[in-house]
């Protein structure tokens, strides 16, 4: 039994915890909250240079050949940060989505630029509000082109290409296709973290190549899905454990009636309360990082597992973390916003608590079936 | 047990209710005046037919009415869209303390031009290092003459950049226990000294400010209250902000959060069909409607000339949490889209991502959750107190943490 | 606006409450669990004498004629001291049953008896575990005569007649019947609460007449569930309430670390929060009384949210009763289970808590699209 | 990151495996045997062989065994049906105990016995009066010549009954902080004036005992650690106690409850489709997982020679309530029926209603949820403790409230 990271993927956390802290402090998330710029352009850069794009990236596409579980580690630590980069849309969604369907010549063409960050990537599925099927997909490919709105595309305003899930008209219902997103009309859009960017992008039949065989688009997006879990996953349980720790760390400076506020049972048992959430999930995101990183059959369940937990222990730190703070927790000067707002995003961005918790038991169910 | 009016309190409505018919403000009449203009102008309308503030005294711009007259009265005129929040502090919270404290004088100065919407006023009790523990405020009043000089800051202060006047608490003498050493006072907010900042919140909103005094003066004829008794004058205060009445608003979401259920789908069927979803969706209503029901128990209570009890302080605490996790549920709904807070592309134009926002201060503007539960559990089931460790000791001695 | 009850409503609360305190004291209940006795008989015959079965009951059948507020007002005191009669099952069912689908001689009949607690009546409708439905009934009506298992019936094994649900061979759908239960083959079935005796019933070609119009046994189990449910409901609250007296007084009393334990956050909370759902279920329940007591259009919305709301708090009261007394709370000489107990048993026994959290967005539905 | 074991382990393991296959007692060798003689039949033949006790050192018994060989010998025993239970406190609380304070002849004389099966011991450290606050123990031991003479009551003694010894903490200084006066003793069971009542428990289980004492003597030469030492020797036991790792085993009831939602039906088809039953298991599942793979991370912990983090001690907190709310939910899917215990006509003999009375026990027993969050807000947390009023106070001057 050894269920912890190696000594080497230990040394790349330390690292990586240096880096963030330096090149990736509050001041620079709140840069982006606060200012025009869609990402961290500066940041993006230096983690291109650590290759953290490149982590999983086969050496002969110019990437590191590591394995899921460094990234994994990467994954907390940019949680942790609640870093204002395009990562988990480029990372975890395109470069993820070339592994596992793209042509030699498209993860040619396409890896070696998403490795070195020199390319970004990302994902486009829903259509608007509520749960997308296959059935409602309104986006069209026909003749080598795409028409239709995708929208929110999460960093779909500075990607250079997106993974579109569209429904071809010769009816094999949905595909993947790869669109470059040079001269397609994009519109940014608001949401409530305005420290990750987000587009509408409305293909107007816009040129773009199918990914994947035809058809199998929607099993492709789940399994895509399913493996991005564990990754956001990982973000969450990384930004979750910063929330607890900044509620630890100012309720016990924080004196109320003579004494902190920390050593008020009301505070005490909502940050052991917090810890608990954090650990379980945590533990999950393990379990999700085994199964990730040996392509274990278990997945489904595995990247459900640490989903459900890593979603609900991030939204009860966060908001907690708020209520820890008191009113000062509520301005626009504390830091507090900032996982609050982060963990609802990383809630829904990739599918919300409930589905998740839907596609949980459907794993139950096959493991029993099978 | 029936939701209908006592003969007097259906003569009365139908009073009120033919004057609101016939007077309230229309929407051309309020085009182009911002918030405070349009107050005053409707304010100034019911004073001068005699619908300002009616459960006054007459002699101070009010008239007599009984309390659940004014919760009739609030009930009709809700059905109008009327402004007047910027009054909410000086008309119900400041306006009872300089009656059960002031002056005569004072009183026949002041309380009719708040009356008619003239004067407008704010609260300054909260500071940075009390929080919770309101009565553990720092700034400073030294007597320099007949005047207070005060100097400091408070926060959390609503309004105060067009307020008129404020009432405030102050630290008299801190080297007494922390209750014993407070000195109650209206002054002036056009003095000399005040530096009024608004304060940003995570919801991009500025309701409130911080307050900076430095060497503000304040006439010691304007003290509430004997010196060292500022904080039974400051209860005074707080007892009229928790016992404003709803009149049975039992707060709202489930509403928003049914009708979107209604819109999306889940596994290609509206959301509302699925059983999860309803599960949710019933227990907040049930929640809001246990707070809609204790509200016409209190309306109850009024009618019969009794003071309600204390179940209307469950109202906040409820409410803000459910608000929190039904805004947080309406997104799932929403799946992908659920951060989406564009008024261009957002479902309800961004409603749930902004309930969203909001809700954390819900929890802790008035009182935070858990120091209503704490009331709760002392003032209403009369259990022990917490272990108070700066009790008897001089307020300039309890640890501070910093 | 008066929403509240009346003076000699009050008055009438006044008296139970003092009657029970002398008539059903904790060693009362106590006699019932841990003894054979499966009803405390004493205190039926007092009841009886005070009259509370006959309060709803029109004078011209022996009754009191009150309303139902009257009723709520009773209900609320003997859950209040979980009293171990079978109050419920036979003026809450039974007589309701009677009051909405009785013929007039089968009003003659039955209700001068039920109202004098010289008969016991119940209602017989589930078949064993799960949800019942009318496509799964497997008690059939033929030719005047009853065939197949109810299970469980509360106080079946007491009860001198029973208002069962079951399809006529006819081919109608579900109807009620109303079967005597003399020399029908009865079991005792134990349950979670000894408190309340529950049976097995096994007819076997047992004669039963039909109770209101053919086919219409599943409408009228609805609307007599709605109907019981508000009077459920108070007792659900009563028993909350008392949960939560006991815990108060206990922690009030109890030391540790040299000071009530009531003077702890942890307790405290504990105890408002439970506070709090008292208050909004017994609000709900004043509503519910009124729809009961008016026969409002708005019953079905008024008894699901009544129910939700009590089940919630008497689950929460009854098991955060047990775990503020500790361990004492835990021994069977407390009398903490009682509450547990019964919580529990009021909590299935006309439908659980996701059964009327259903029926509440159904009552919600149909007002909106009324 | 993999599951499997290092080589030495798996030589272990296979060692362990093969040992057990050939001589784990049969059903036929256990018939007819009570618990205790069971136990005591299984642990003698495991002695024997050199398989009892294996972490304990080769000459009180053991095999010198590291703390991952104990797993794994956990691990392998765990598939097959042994007993011995009766021996967890004796061996895994009062052996480390007397290994960590006694003398050397105390070891050499009871720690064979005990790995062997000879003796059983019990623990007598609760009382009615201390509960959370388990130092606030009164039992009282007063020096008579060489020997204690007890007199009190301790209570939650599991198997004192069966017991030949039992450790034992004594208040034999009641002017003291509370502390600072007492003492640890190991004694005879058998000892004239203990008297021991079962205690019967909401479950309708008795696991527990009432011991009181009435003039009893125990040697002073029993005492471990030095007079008004015994809180600190305490310690070391209740430490052992909390180490208790159960290897992986994350609270059980998902499995339960799933497959009841598959045989009982909502709407006319299995519970299982209904979403509200999938999201509340799919939150259940997570939750055991979360504490099976926490285990994980603890054996790996060991099994590099680590002391395991203080992750463990959420599993109790976690899988009490969570077993509560299962069995209430897995009542509700049985509808009307949900509350039949009866064995012959309740689903799955009462399963669910006997989880549902055994929950409250969980809640409580060693160390309600309340001081579970209290021990890891501080000892893992590190956040200041609550303000203690007992503090440095004699005991026999602390308010006790009777």
């Amino acid at each position: 039994m050894n269920f912890e990271f190696s000594d080497e993927q230990n040394l790349l956390r330390e690292q990586a915890v240096g880096f963030l802290q330096e090149n990736c402090p509050p001041a620079a998330v709140r840069a982006i909250l606060d200012g025009d710029a869609a990402y961290d352009q500066a940041l993006w850069k230096k983690i291109a240079e650590l290759g953290w794009m490149a982590t999983v990236v086969p050496e002969r596409y110019g990437g590191i050949g590591l394995s899921h579980l460094e990234l994994c580690v990467i994954a907390e630590e940019l949680g942790r940060a609640v870093a204002p980069v395009p990562f988990s849309s480029s990372v975890y969604l395109a470069t993820e989505a070339l592994l596992l369907a793209g042509s030699e010549s498209q993860q040619e063409k396409w890896l070696p630029k998403l490795a070195t960050g020199g390319a970004i990537g990302t994902f486009a599925l829903g259509e608007g509000p509520g749960q997308p099927t296959p059935a409602k997909l309104a986006t069209i490919a026909a003749g080598g082109r795409l028409a239709g709105v995708k929208m929110p595309v999460a960093d779909g305003d500075v990607a250079d290409f997106a993974v579109v899930v569209a429904k071809a008209d010769s009816g094999d219902g949905a595909s993947l296709y790869l669109a470059e997103l040079d001269g397609v009309a994009r519109t940014p859009v608001a949401t409530l973290d305005p420290t990750r960017s987000h587009a509408r992008i409305a293909f107007d039949n816009d040129a773009a190549e199918p990914l994947g065989a035809p058809g199998q688009g929607w099993a492709l997006a789940q399994r895509l899905f399913d493996r991005a879990a564990v990754l956001f996953a990982w973000e969450q349980v990384g930004g979750a454990a910063a929330a607890l720790d900044m509620a630890k760390e100012y309720a016990s400076q924080r004196y109320a009636f003579g004494r902190p506020i920390a050593s008020y049972q009301a505070i005490k048992h909502k940050l052991a309360h917090a810890y608990v959430k954090n650990t379980l999930a945590r533990a999950n995101c393990y379990y999700g990082a085994w199964a990730l990183g040996t392509d274990a059959a278990e997945l489904p369940l595995a990247a459900a597992t640490a989903r459900v937990s890593a979603t609900q222990a991030y939204y009860y730190a966060s908001k907690e973390n708020i209520q820890t703070h008191g009113g000062m927790g509520f301005t626009w000067e504390f830091d507090c916003q900032f996982h609050y707002r982060r963990a609802k995003l990383l809630s829904v961005n990739i599918g919300s608590e409930s589905t998740w918790q839907d596609k949980l038991i459907a794993a139950v169910e096959q493991r029993n079936a099978a | 047990m029936d939701f209908n009016d006592s003969a007097e309190e259906a003569a009365f409505r139908e009073q009120a209710r033919t004057w609101l018919a016939a007077n309230a403000p229309t929407a051309e009449e309020l085009a182009g005046l911002d918030e405070v203009q349009a107050a005053k102008l409707w304010q100034k309308r019911k004073y001068d037919a005699g619908w300002a503030c009616i459960r006054w005294p007459e002699e101070y711009g009010g008239r007599g009415a009984s309390a659940i007259e004014q919760v009739i009265w609030n009930q009709e005129e809700a059905k109008f869209a009327t402004p007047g929040g910027v009054f909410a502090i000086g008309q119900g919270m400041a306006a009872p303390t300089l009656m059960a404290w002031g002056k005569e004088e004072h009183k026949r100065k002041h309380l009719p031009p708040l009356a008619s919407g003239e004067h407008i006023w704010c609260q300054l009790f909260s500071e940075p290092a009390g929080g919770s523990d309101l009565a553990a405020l720092r700034t400073r009043a030294e007597k320099v003459g007949d005047d207070w000089v005060i100097n400091g800051q408070k926060i959390w202060t609503s309004g105060a950049h067009y307020s008129d006047y404020g009432i405030i608490v102050l630290r008299t003498d801190p080297t007494v226990p922390k209750h014993k050493g407070l000195s109650y006072f209206f002054l002036d907010m056009k003095s000399p000294g005040i530096d009024i900042r608004p304060i940003k919140q995570i919801s991009g909103d500025a309701n409130f400010n911080e307050v900076y005094f430095t060497d503000v003066r304040v006439p010691d004829d304007q003290r509430l209250g004997a010196v060292g008794q500022g904080w039974q004058v400051a209860l005074t205060t707080l007892m009229n902000e928790r016992m404003a009445i709803g009149g049975g608003g039992g707060g709202v979401g489930f509403r928003q959060v049914f009708d979107l259920a209604r819109k999306v789908e889940i596994d290609g069927a509206p959301a509302i069909r699925d059983k999860n979803v309803r599960a949710k969706l019933a227990t907040w209503y049930a929640q809001e409607a246990g707070l809609k029901y204790t509200g016409y128990r209190s309306l109850t209570a009024l009618s019969k000339g009794e003071i309600p009890g204390p179940e209307n302080s469950i109202g906040k605490l409820v409410a803000a949490s459910k608000t929190q996790d039904m805004a947080s549920f309406a997104m799932d709904l929403l799946e992908l889209s659920g951060a989406v807070s564009d008024p261009a592309y957002g479902a309800a134009r961004g409603l749930y991502q902004g309930m969203f926002m909001g809700a954390p201060g819900g929890r802790i503007a008035g009182g935070s959750d858990e120091i209503m539960l704490n009331i709760l559990a002392e003032r209403v089931l009369g259990l022990p107190q917490d272990v108070r460790v700066d009790k008897g000791i001089p307020f300039n001695e309890v640890p501070t943490g910093r």
